[in-house]
């Protein structure tokens, strides 16, 4: 299929589709993280992942109304100030409904998924009842939108370069936290032996509460973030779901290295297949694959071998 | 310190030589050896973490080793899967009484008995005399007998220990292994459980995980000291009590 | 020996209660229903009975074997298709279909170019082969799918969302070789089997009878296998994995079995399905679908054979009344019925009936507790 | 369970005067009474298909509501009973047999996707009801029971290829779609038109999982190959992020050619006019349309939903539904489907809001196709529509 092509137009596509992957790799690690830190730390499957996602979507589209309408001048930043703001509903949100639901549901990890999965419809219904069924388009600032040309051909997506920057600052966020505060001490503690950590003095409920709201939180972020590359609207969430999900379980639950490393794989996987495929076939080839590879490495890529 | 096979024709129930099992370069088994014979009673003990549980782990096929050799009989269980090592003969009581909740003591002895343990065994499965006189007798030899209607989530500690053993016992296995069988029990269920073992350990082989040196003694033929994953010491109970290393490192204290 | 237990006398196919139960079961669908409903409703009943069938297969294997699948629906679709595959095939006649280009093969591979019939399509010209198909292809399906993550020790969540995953990539390649499988509208204008034309009311209201006839036998065959030492067993693992394969049980292969037969019954409730309701669509495949199924199963208890049965027409009675009126609010409905099954009723309509209505009963009629049903509420699985 | 009619809304009585006779135009027991007739409203409004639909709900609803302000349907108010396809095949199905059934609809306005008319077609077969179905699609259908109120793909497509071959001197073409039937079906048409009639060359044919959001590797497939037009159908929240994607990789659509088929302003909505302005869109409407008629449609839609609500291609065709049904009763003399069917054909409707429409013997409708091309505040400017009215051709001979 090259033939036609000289090779200083091939070298300038492979350079961008290099940085494709890049952008899906930060795509897919922003989707997980939140998810790897309430699953992989806390064990709970929450079904509702997308619709936090989506949560901060919206958040995003009210304060991208909100200021194209009444403080233009600020329309410029108003980006990141949506994200906060989008962390911090989300967030919000999540130590609610840890705080309503999920803490009783600690012990029966397959409960939590039928009752997360009943919090995403109810999400839904409401996005779509207070919303609207249709989808919302987000404005974005002037300079976030285009590409900054390197040479002729190779493009450079401003979009793309703004959510790689995010993941790698949320990312190293997450893992300051983890492995360096006081906070990632106790949950880390939490997680080896709830019952010890409670008797040395850790409150575990407000450890869980606010592990559950962080990760809600994180995923309030990517939802924010991903307006600028897709869609905005009630069911909008259920189309990261199923990628969400494998993208954790494929980095073996417990370790944020897992996490990005299988985020990594999974990504540059399906966006070469994409390139020298069709988009169908890389999608099912991708998603086999991993399911394969799951089959054969169950606890996934990254995984600690203990005595059970 | 392993004493050798003095006749290395001599066929032993258990060999074990060379086990060494690491997880993530920390060896938790290091180079392990030890035989056991026909109906010998051995007791292993050892501080905490010095490899115990995975020694059984490691025989009983939960854990792979990193290397060397476990011979039963003639079989090589390092590379059978559980289900067929309990086939062979090995039986296995855990640490914290493993036993299902949600059934009755007959039914927890039940499905212990060594008949139908097929999938389509067990679609057939009769309930016939032979079972309900087997199930039974085990229950009076484990003080159960008045029990056996009771769902075993209502059963007491120490009776609930009981019915792990009977539920091995069921299966009347060649090499049984216990681990830790009194532990969390009263002063009397311990009275109870040693006079029980004394009454199952005729003709099998039996491995002991036990902490309570006065019940070692009361059982042991020989005992095993391990310590950080390797074999410390090992002989009478006599001998090892005394020998200067097990002091330092386990009895001292 | 002398002591005798109930548990050891207790050997019966069914108690006295459980053959109650049924009989109640198939004189509400076999009688009460059909005598009560016109025969709109009656065939919606006939199509929420044909989930029945996936919901009897997750209390086995969710239940009782403590294995959560988020994928029936790919065993429901894949029978639902043998079933529709073979129904296309016999209303394209070359008489039927001789505006195409190609007479005599299915309307939707006709406008895909396709000019004879894909191999994989030449089994269903037969309706012998045809039903062995309808159980065979689902069954060897999971059983691939069970030995492949069984034997590896994958299991709960992982084992939830690996099956998730299946069903999504099941879904895309239905939707996207549409020359093979029609695509995302499905095989539809399905009419005739052996010539009995199935869209009429009567042919319905067989067909309804048949379902529930299948049902029942269902139901049976999972009560035998509940009752027999493999349902022991089956609980046995979920509670205490290890101490089972201690006991010299293979888990996997039991896993395996309840997985396949779960596989099984969902197969048989796709093809009846696409006989009563006409057509088959990739909209059963999918992760949305399997999920719901899984509900009617919480809801009707997830130890309870009958209550799946309960579970699965009230989840969708409450459905089609909701949204008929009140649309909008439906989601929100089911929505708060996984939450509050999960939360609430973990055990479900049996649940509760066992624990409001059974006292109350054996109060009123005086009977000694010892001789009422002794439920098995355990804690739900995990 | 009854659902419960939604009565129109209030009305003037005068004008139900010279009713003729129930028991003359209604012979086969439909839901006609002395004063009013009911017909039902099948869409999704939940499940991710209302994103679509709802526009198809609004614009039926108003045109029933204009109906009964004019006096009726043969001097009888127009009743609806709306159901929930909730976005699931099966459930259409179910509900139109309830709606035909239970509810004996005179007429269903109803559907969206393919595959929810491929499910409730058969019902509405076998139970003799009458369908009008608004969204352009894949054709290879035709009904006695179906009146198809979109256009079917030979109308949409062949004139704007024509179109842009003529005006932009295209010579290639690279064809996208969502995977499933309608884009593929259009883009076999499109493919054999560009191959056979104009000669020119396709170099690249590319089909995404519904749902996808990821384009960047066809976006760089794109830059490699330097098609001189881009002919998309995806649709769905895919759209988003396709244009989205596009704009950010700097693929500037005033410069580089885009075609769609599936993008109306309903979908602009959600996209942002600033990420597709410039691209070409080809359908039989567009709101910025600028004739009497509908600039009327547009104030009397916006007055009943709202400033800022916009009208789509297919919101304007399930305007023509209820609509064309009172023509064609009134041409007919009588409720009863078959004498609906039967007349069905040559009924034509002057105050269309697309300007003037006539029902073809095949149950399609003759009309014109525009090129619309996307402005920043996510209207289209027409900029070419056809002389003439296309002929639908269901089953296009040489393109199959």
């Amino acid at each position: 299929m090259f033939g036609e092509y000289s090779l200083g137009e091939l070298t300038s596509i492979f350079v961008m589709q290099g940085f494709a992957g890049l952008i899906l790799f930060s795509v897919f690690l922003l989707m997980a993280l939140g998810l790897a830190i309430i699953f992989g730390q806390m064990g709970v499957i929450n079904m509702a992942h997308g619709e936090f996602m989506i949560l901060g979507a919206y958040v995003t589209w009210m304060c991208s109304t909100f200021f194209h309408g009444y403080l233009p001048a600020l329309v410029p930043i108003y980006f990141f100030i949506a994200m906060i703001l989008a962390f911090l509903v989300s967030g919000a949100l999540g130590v609610a409904v840890e705080w309503l639901m999920i803490r009783r549901l600690y012990k029966r990890p397959l409960d939590t998924l039928l009752a997360t999965w009943g919090l995403s419809l109810i999400l839904q219904q409401f996005y779509r009842s207070v919303f609207g069924p249709r989808e919302v388009g987000v404005e974005l600032p002037q300079w976030m939108l285009g590409s900054l040309p390197v040479t002729d051909v190779i493009e450079i997506q401003i979009n793309g370069l703004f959510v790689m920057a995010l993941t790698t600052i949320i990312t190293i966020a997450v893992a300051v936290m983890m492995y360096r505060s006081r906070w990632g001490m106790q949950v880390r503690a939490v997680v080896q032996n709830r019952v010890m950590a409670g008797a040395v003095g850790i409150n575990t409920e407000k450890v869980d509460r606010y592990t559950f709201g962080i990760g809600c939180g994180i995923a309030g972020i990517a939802g924010s973030a991903f307006t600028m590359i897709g869609s905005t609207g009630p069911t909008a969430g259920q189309l990261y779901i199923v990628d969400t999900f494998l993208v954790v379980v494929f980095g073996g639950a417990a370790s944020l290295a897992g996490t990005i490393a299988s985020a990594f794989t999974i990504s540059q996987a399906q966006s070469i297949m994409e390139f020298f495929l069709s988009g169908s076939i890389a999608k099912v080839l991708t998603l086999l694959a991993v399911v394969g590879i799951l089959m054969l490495r169950p606890q996934g890529l990254f995984v600690l071998k203990v005595r059970r | 310190m392993i004493i050798p096979p003095n006749d290395p024709q001599k066929q032993f129930v258990l060999a074990v030589e060379a086990l060494t099992v690491s997880f993530d370069g920390f060896k938790a088994v290091n180079d392990v050896s030890f035989y056991v014979d026909e109906n010998e009673i051995r007791v292993i003990i050892g501080p905490n973490g010095a490899g115990k549980t995975t020694v059984l782990d490691l025989i009983c096929g939960r854990t792979r080793a990193t290397s060397g050799s476990i011979k039963f009989r003639d079989m090589d269980l390092t590379k059978m899967s559980e289900s067929n090592i309990v086939l062979a003969g090995v039986g296995r009581k855990f640490q914290n009484p493993s036993i299902y909740d949600d059934l009755t003591v007959f039914e927890n002895l039940e499905i212990s008995f060594p008949r139908g343990r097929s999938v389509f065994g067990a679609l057939t499965f009769r309930r016939d005399a032979e079972v309900r006189r087997r199930v039974e007798e085990i229950a009076e030899t484990i003080f159960l007998a008045d029990h056996l209607d009771e769902r075993a989530e209502f059963l007491s500690h120490g009776q609930k220990q009981w019915l792990e053993i009977g539920m091995l016992l069921i299966q009347d296995p060649d090499l049984m292994m216990l681990d830790e069988p009194v532990a969390g029990m009263s002063v009397s269920e311990r009275k109870k459980t040693a006079e029980l073992l004394h009454k199952i350990i005729k003709n099998r082989s039996v491995i002991v995980i036990e902490h309570d040196m006065k019940f070692v003694e009361d059982i042991a033929h020989r005992v095993t000291v391990l310590h950080q994953g390797k074999v410390l010491s090992e002989g009478s109970m006599d001998r090892v009590k005394h020998d200067p290393r097990v002091i330092e490192v386990y009895l001292g204290h | 020996m002398v002591i005798r237990s109930k548990s050891a006398d207790d050997t019966a196919f069914m108690k006295p209660l459980e053959i109650v139960s049924i009989l109640i079961i198939a004189a509400l669908i076999l009688v009460v229903l059909p005598a009560t409903l016109d025969a709109f409703r009656l065939n919606l009943v006939g199509k929420y009975l044909t989930y029945a069938f996936v919901a009897l297969g997750l209390v086995l294997c969710w239940g009782f074997g403590g294995i959560l699948s988020l994928g029936q629906g790919i065993f429901f679709g894949l029978g639902g298709y043998c079933m529709a595959m073979y129904l296309k095939l016999e209303a394209s006649s070359v008489a039927n279909t001789k505006i195409q280009s190609t007479p005599g093969i299915p309307d939707f591979m006709d406008w895909n170019q396709l000019t004879e019939l894909p191999f994989f399509w030449l089994p269903f010209k037969s309706l012998t082969l045809t039903v062995i198909l309808i159980i065979a292809v689902p069954t060897l399906f999971a059983f691939f799918i069970g030995a492949a993550m069984f034997k590896r020790r994958v299991g709960g969540v992982y084992f939830a969302i690996i099956t998730q995953a299946i069903a999504a990539i099941l879904t895309i390649l239905i939707v996207g070789r549409q020359g093979y499988t029609g695509g995302i509208n499905g095989i539809t204008d399905l009419r005739t089997l052996q010539g009995w034309d199935i869209r009429t009311d009567s042919a319905k209201q067989i067909l309804y009878f048949v379902n529930s006839g299948l049902l029942i036998a269902c139901i049976l065959l999972a009560q035998y296998v509940k009752r027999s030492k493999l349902g022991r067993v089956l609980v046995a693992m979920r509670d205490k994995e290890d101490r089972v394969r201690f006991s010299g049980y293979s888990v996997a292969n039991f896993k395996i079995f309840a997985f396949c037969l779960a596989a099984a019954f969902a197969a048989i409730g796709g093809a009846m399905f696409t006989l009563q309701v006409g057509f088959m669509s990739p909209s059963f495949v999918g992760i949305v679908p399997s999920i719901e199924m899984v509900i009617y199963t919480a809801v009707g208890g997830r130890l309870s054979l009958f209550g799946a049965v309960y579970g699965t027409l009230l989840v969708n009675v409450a459905k089609t009344a909701f949204s008929e009126s009140f649309p909008e609010l439906w989601l929100f409905g089911l929505g708060a019925l996984f939450i509050a099954v999960v939360m609430v009723f973990p055990n479900g309509l049996a649940g509760i009936y066992h624990s409001y209505v059974d006292p109350l009963v054996a109060r009123l009629t005086r009977r000694r507790p010892a001789e009422t049903e002794q439920p098995l509420h355990g804690a739900p699985a995990e | 369970m009854a659902a419960m009619p939604f009565a129109g809304l209030a009305m003037p009585r005068t004008a139900f005067a010279q009713a003729p006779a129930t028991s003359a135009v209604n012979t086969t027991g439909l839901a006609v009474t002395d004063t009013d007739v009911t017909v039902g409203i099948l869409h999704s409004v939940t499940g991710t298909m209302a994103i679509s639909e709802t526009g198809s709900v609004q614009a039926e609803k108003l045109a029933i509501e204009q109906i009964n302000a004019e006096g009726g349907v043969l001097g009888r108010k127009i009743k609806f009973i709306q159901e929930d396809g909730g976005s699931d095949w099966p459930t259409f199905a179910e509900k139109a047999k309830k709606l035909l059934v239970n509810d004996k609809c005179a007429a269903v306005m109803g559907c969206w996707t393919s595959a929810s008319r491929k499910a409730v077609l058969p019902v509405f077969e076998q139970y003799n009801g009458m369908l009008y179905y608004p969204t352009f699609y894949e054709g290879l259908e035709q009904s006695k029971n179906v009146i198809y109120t979109g256009q079917e793909a030979t109308q949409q497509i062949l004139a704007g290829l024509d179109w842009v071959a003529k005006e932009k001197g295209a010579k290639t073409f690279y064809l996208l779609g969502s995977d499933y039937i309608w884009p593929r079906t259009s883009n076999k048409i499109a493919r054999k038109h560009i191959e056979n009639v104009l000669k020119t060359k396709v170099v690249g044919e590319e089909y995404f999982p519904l749902g996808h959001t990821q384009f960047n590797s066809v976006i760089n497939k794109i830059k490699l190959t330097k098609p001189d037009v881009i002919y998309a159908i995806i649709v769905g929240g895919s759209n988003v992020a396709f244009y989205k994607q596009l704009k950010a990789a700097g693929i500037d659509l005033n410069k580089q050619t885009l075609m769609t088929i599936s993008v109306t302003e309903d979908e602009i909505d959600g996209i942002g006019g600033e990420n597709i302005a410039g691209a070409y869109a080809c359908m039989k409407y567009f709101q910025s349309l600028d004739n009497a008629n509908n600039k009327q449609f547009v104030s009397a839609f916006k007055k009943m939903w709202g400033d800022k609500t916009v009208i789509g291609d297919v919101t304007q065709a399930a305007y023509l539904g209820p609509w064309l049904w009172k023509l064609t009763v009134e041409k007919a003399g009588s409720f009863d489907i078959d004498k609906v069917a039967e007349a069905s054909a040559g009924v034509e409707f002057k105050q269309a809001p697309e300007g003037y429409v006539k029902i073809h013997p095949n149950h399609h409708l003759w009309s014109k196709t525009r090129v619309g091309r996307a402005r920043p505040d996510g209207q289209y400017d027409v900029i070419y529509e056809t002389a003439e009215l296309m002929e639908p051709d269901p089953f296009p001979k040489g393109y199959q």
